[in-house]
């Protein structure tokens, strides 16, 4: 069967869905965001690595495919930094309301 | 196809006359797909970055929120797309062998995402209907006006952009099996197969992060 | 594109007929416009990146004028507050980050690695396209009445609170970036896979290392602010979005992810501008440059930890103590590889057999005002000097030290180091040295007051100040008006220069470089046959000076 | 406006003289290096330009030890001034406890400030001599930054939450008020004066003029005015739940959660009342959105803020 690969990669997919679908119904707090993730990394990776060949690809490809993710990394690490310690008491705020309508030309 | 293109009488491929060789040729465009996926996937980060945002500061309403997405028509979306992913592996695979077998299984990619479109065109109706979509229109149960109003701006703008980029997938392969099946085996070449495979599981890579970043928000209740 | 067969090139007045080269070969306006040739792209680039220039330019001697009297009797607010977006916007996205990689980089990068194109050329013509296309963009929205968000575009005031063009100018500038994108996706692919045999990496010229490392932030950073645009954007349109805050939105949301594209934004603007004066420095000293390996690891370190310190904008503006804390001590790391990269050049000149000529005292002229510009730089890093500094004329002062006395002053000594490799043609060589001197000399006039005004803290982007300010200011417009002479100069005598310049042999300054190893003004093909290269770059020896060997 | 006493602008707060100490170290340093920078450019070019007769036997291209030193030497150098600026930093931004508060709302293109004891002033700030003052300030619009350069303080002015800055002024005088970020076609115009006076003329100023009751009397007053003491007082008809020293108690929900009663809450309940319905009550109170303006809330959450805490001054009911 040619495409004895593909069909054992889709079934380890549909598994998966399934899974997390199931998993999402549980009552476990953070604990589903948890277990959400992880199998949505491990669909990605079994997608990257049967149907992408990144593992037989050359190294400077590889570097490319995680090059991205590392540097959204970087943008939620910092910014998290400041997020996280950051104390903010919120105060009233009531969006400008438009006397008239600005006509659409302007806006 | 411009004169300054040469004939690579092993490779059965076309090299353009700034590569010495298709092997040059191949890396080149390989390699330029994949950084080109490392800027779409830069592109979807201010999205993601606002989602977590909003998860954090308002988890309760982003939870009520992405209650109020329909999850049997997700889940059956997130099954068409991996489905379609499938699909066109194998029409990788098939196509060393046999276009004609290829032909068939990018026909099947190209439905599987059309189908997927016409599901999200009916969730996005529902959502219409339900007065989900922000802007002067919204209305949400009060405890949670806010919040949700962010989950839906987010929703709308990350599954808007992921639909775009499957419907340009989705012309790309069209007209690709439409050459494939005409027999212009050499405009429609495996190297642009490989790269539009490529492009494929990109999308599908992203609604696999979609689907449980949406619809399952505290599913079973806050 | 069918190689047309060459039309009847007018020959120059009695001389010979030419060689056939790039620019010779056929004038057709649809030989122009629909070129895949490197070369050619890289002139289209730079007369379009003139025209914003010049535009940029005419925004900058207004609001000058403007600021030689405290009250606001020039213009009016509005239109000053059009006015100093309309120069951010252009000089930002139309041209200095354009400037070296699309003009230069594009004639010079296959050159360098001994390959007859780019990767994609027809990438490459598409990208100039887009650039064009979102200049025009631009430009329609200040027709129409111009945009007042300043180059920053802040919420809420630029997605509840401005009623101008935002959104045309959003537009126009998403669609450069994607310009960006192209190019720097082109450069990258080009460096890895086509460079001619025995070229390995640390055989690389410093001026493809640090295009190289431009290509990489603008791939992986331009996306982010594209994103960012859309989303005020989409703000505008639908009154409701992540930035608002009557929904909980956080304004400093905007701020991260602007500031995580603009300052990698700022290094794709002095990265190349340093791999121009890497290659001239060398040439004109005679010497191979000192600690090249250190020099890359040096261009490899801005592009990384570049990413990293983009909170050092948002010190005072409601971010975390702790942030801040992070941002500043991070601030400081990406200060060390600029000041290496100085080091090293001062020290190229050590045991050198020095010759000053226009393109070395353009680099001479980089390296001193990026000194001092990267300098005022740590007082900005240093969180409590960065609570009065920020958002003064400081701040002006710092960053164009760094984009006008570095970017633009390194682009005008690469264009002249060039100039016989792209036309064929010497420039006036005297002329050339007191332009040099000129803008340096009007640069830091102009440029040097407004440190004085930060620091008694005169705040950015007023359109009227105190009388206890005028002095300086007064000094820093007349500064502006030589500085604007020394700009127009160049574009004279090298417009003059195209057509009554001495004749170029292929290598006037015995540079090393594998582009002076063909004629000027090159062929279309670059290289009979793709050189093989033996041996690292500047094997320049001080005996060789320029003149005593023909 | 004062005119510069010594060097280029005159120390006017606590913080000036810490801040012109460390700029001026970095400046002599940074200075140092330029200089020295700039001398061996010069020698260099002098020394070895073309044709000149010096020695260039075996050019160096390379030396591990140098680069190594003016990696590290410099690193060194910045690690010191981060330190140096990241205490003084911190000192900005943890005010002392006996800070008096002053209420500053910016709107587009003006400062509006308010004394605890209800005085207010448009564009004008007064404060004591050598008492630290710590400002509390949102914004009903954009993004604004309160910045003197006197006391080289400033701080961005965020619309929707709160930003605080404190100085402590050391010499009398009168002082420009800037609006440092960049907040429309009034940006430059947004400008003010901070009056520094000795601290018994500023107790004295404080008192007369046109001193409005106090924040939380102004509270009360509107307590009435809008008819929440129609419903919430104690001796109303209506059942709806009691007020007194509600800032900072636990509050138990209709749908089953607490939380504990801040700013924010009161804000809701009186712009949201549906949102966070007490346990127990009919969801009846009307919406006070766009009615009540932003002082007016600041104001009711005084009122409420003072009658549970029993300090002395408290207002008669």
């Amino acid at each position: 069967m040619r495409y004895k690969r593909e069909m054992i990669v889709w079934t380890g997919l549909m598994a998966l869905l399934a899974m997390t679908f199931g998993a999402a119904w549980l009552r476990i707090g953070t604990w589903n965001t948890v277990i959400s993730f992880t199998i949505a990394v491990a669909k990605a990776a079994l997608v990257m690595a049967f149907f992408m060949h990144l593992p037989e690809s050359s190294r400077s490809v590889r570097i490319a495919a995680f090059t991205a993710v590392f540097m959204l990394g970087i943008l939620f690490a910092i910014s998290g930094s400041d997020y996280a310690t950051r104390r903010v008491d919120v105060a009233p705020w009531q969006p400008p309301r438009q006397l008239s309508p600005i006509p659409p030309a302007r806006r | 196809m411009s004169a300054g293109v040469r004939i690579d009488a092993q490779a059965e491929m076309q090299v353009a006359e700034q590569f010495d060789s298709a092997v040059q040729q191949h890396q080149a465009a390989t390699f330029g797909v994949w950084i080109f996926l490392a800027t779409e996937l830069m592109f979807f980060g201010p999205l993601f970055l606002g989602y977590v945002y909003g998860r954090m500061h308002f988890s309760e309403a982003f939870g009520a929120a992405s209650r109020h997405t329909d999850i049997a028509l997700g889940t059956l979306n997130t099954a068409l797309l991996l489905t379609s992913s499938a699909t066109m592996a194998a029409a990788t695979v098939a196509r060393k062998v046999s276009a004609r077998v290829a032909v068939w299984l990018l026909l099947a990619t190209a439905l599987l995402g059309i189908g997927f479109l016409v599901v999200k065109g009916m969730e996005y109706h529902k959502e219409w209907d339900e007065a989900l979509f922000p802007g002067a229109r919204f209305s949400f149960e009060a405890a949670y006006a806010d919040g949700a109003q962010m989950f839906f701006f987010l929703y709308f703008a990350l599954t808007g952009l992921h639909a775009l980029h499957l419907f340009i997938g989705v012309t790309l392969t069209l007209f690709f099996t439409f050459n494939l099946r005409r027999g212009r085996t050499l405009f429609a070449n495996e190297e642009k197969h490989e790269i539009l495979a490529l492009y494929w599981h990109f999308v599908d890579l992203v609604w696999i992060f979609l689907y449980p970043m949406l619809y399952l928000i505290q599913r079973g209740g806050g | 594109m069918t190689t047309a067969s060459p039309a009847e090139a007018p020959p120059a007045a009695g001389a010979p007929r030419e060689p056939e080269n790039y620019f010779n070969r056929d004038f057709s306006l649809k030989s122009w416009l629909t070129t895949h040739d490197h070369k050619r792209i890289a002139l289209l680039y730079m007369v379009a990146i003139l025209v914003f220039f010049f535009i940029g330019g005419v925004a900058a001697t207004i609001i000058r004028l403007e600021l030689v009297t405290p009250a606001g009797d020039l213009v009016s607010d509005d239109t000053y507050d059009k006015l100093f977006t309309a120069h951010g916007v252009i000089m930002v996205w139309m041209f200095l980050i354009p400037s070296i990689p699309s003009v230069l980089g594009n004639f010079l990068m296959p050159m360098m690695i001994g390959a007859r194109d780019l990767a994609f050329p027809r990438l490459n013509l598409a990208s100039w396209y887009v650039f064009v296309a979102g200049g025009i963009f631009t430009l329609l929205a200040l027709v129409l009445g111009g945009v007042d968000t300043g180059w920053t575009f802040y919420t809420p005031f630029s997605t509840m609170f401005s009623n101008t063009n935002v959104i045309l100018v959003l537009l126009g500038v998403f669609i450069v970036g994607f310009s960006s994108i192209m190019t720097g996706l082109n450069f990258i692919v080009t460096v890895h896979t086509m460079r001619a045999p025995g070229l390995t990496w640390f055989r690389l010229p410093l001026f493809v290392w640090a295009n190289y490392a431009t290509s990489i932030i603008l791939v992986l950073a331009t996306p982010v602010l594209a994103m960012t645009l859309v989303l005020v954007g989409l703000e505008r349109l639908l009154q409701v979005g992540i930035f608002d805050p009557a929904l909980g939105g956080d304004p400093l949301l905007f701020q991260h992810l602007f500031w995580f594209y603009s300052h990698p934004a700022v290094y794709i603007m002095v990265l190349p501008s340093m791999g121009v004066v890497s290659e001239i420095i060398p040439c004109f000293a005679r010497k191979r440059v000192f600690g090249y390996r250190f020099m890359t690891y040096a261009i490899l370190g801005i592009a990384v930890v570049g990413f990293l310190v983009w909170g050092h904008h948002m010190f005072v503006s409601g971010q975390s103590v702790y942030a801040g804390l992070v941002f500043s001590l991070l601030s400081f790391l990406v200060a060390i590889p600029s000041a290496i990269k100085v080091f090293n050049w001062t020290a190229t000149l050590y045991k050198g057999s020095i010759t000053f000529s226009a393109p070395m005292l353009y680099a001479l002229g980089f390296v001193g005002l990026f000194t001092i510009g990267g300098l005022t730089g740590l007082f900005l890093a240093s969180l409590a000097l960065d609570v009065h500094l920020t958002d003064t004329y400081f701040v002006v002062a710092h960053f164009h030290y760094i984009m006008v006395g570095g970017a633009v002053m390194a682009y005008m000594g690469g264009i002249h180091f060039w100039w016989p490799k792209i036309t064929g043609r010497m420039y006036p060589e005297i002329w050339g040295r007191v332009a040099a001197v000129l803008i340096f000399v009007g640069f830091n006039l102009t440029f040097f007051p407004q440190f004085l005004l930060g620091y008694e803290g005169m705040p950015r982007r007023y359109h009227t100040y105190p009388p206890q300010f005028q002095t300086l200011n007064i000094l820093s417009s007349a500064g502006a008006s030589i500085l604007a002479l020394g700009y127009l100069l160049p574009l004279c005598y090298l417009g003059w220069s195209l057509f009554r310049g001495e004749r170029a042999g292929p290598n006037p300054w015995h540079a090393t470089g594998l582009e002076w190893q063909t004629p000027s003004p090159p062929p279309k093909d670059n290289f009979e046959e793709t050189p093989v290269v033996t041996e690292g770059p500047y094997g320049y020896t001080p005996e060789i000076a320029i003149g005593i060997v023909r | 406006m004062s005119g510069h006493t010594h060097g280029l602008l005159v120390q006017a707060s606590s913080a000036a003289a810490r801040f012109d100490a460390l700029m001026l170290t970095l400046t002599l340093i940074t200075g140092a290096m330029a200089l020295v920078l700039a001398a061996l450019i010069f020698f260099f070019s002098i020394r070895y330009r073309k044709g000149s007769k010096a020695d260039r036997s075996n050019p160096p291209s390379g030396a591990k030890g140098l680069e190594a030193a003016w990696t590290l030497a410099p690193l060194v150098i910045f690690i010191a001034i981060f330190a140096w600026a990241a205490v003084d930093y911190m000192r900005l931004y943890d005010p002392p406890a006996g800070a008096m508060p002053v209420f500053v709302v910016a709107k587009q293109w003006m400062w509006k400030v308010e004394y605890p004891n209800g005085r207010r002033e448009i564009d004008e700030l007064h404060v004591p001599l050598g008492k630290p003052v710590k400002l509390v300030m949102t914004s009903q619009d954009v993004i604004h930054s309160f910045f003197v350069p006197a006391f080289r303080v400033k701080q961005d002015v965020v619309p929707g939450r709160y930003t605080s800055l404190w100085f402590k002024a050391t010499r009398a005088g009168t002082y420009h008020l800037f609006c440092a970020e960049y907040c429309g076609t009034g940006h430059s115009a947004m400008r003010g004066r901070v009056i520094v006076m000795p601290a018994d003329a500023f107790a004295h100023w404080l008192q007369q003029g046109n001193t409005g009751s106090g924040i939380a009397a102004q509270g009360f007053a509107l307590f009435r005015k809008y008819g929440c003491s129609g419903c919430h007082s104690a001796g109303s008809t209506v059942h709806a739940p009691d007020l007194t020293g509600l800032l900072g108690r636990t509050v138990h929900l209709q749908d089953g959660r607490t939380l504990v009663a801040d700013e924010g809450y009161i804000r809701d309940s009186i712009m949201l009342p549906r949102k966070d319905v007490v346990a127990g009550y009919a969801p009846i109170m009307p919406s006070y959105q766009g009615q009540i303006s932003e002082e007016d809330v600041l104001a009711l959450i005084e009122y409420i803020r003072q009658t549970g805490a029993d300090h002395d001054d408290r207002q008669p009911r």
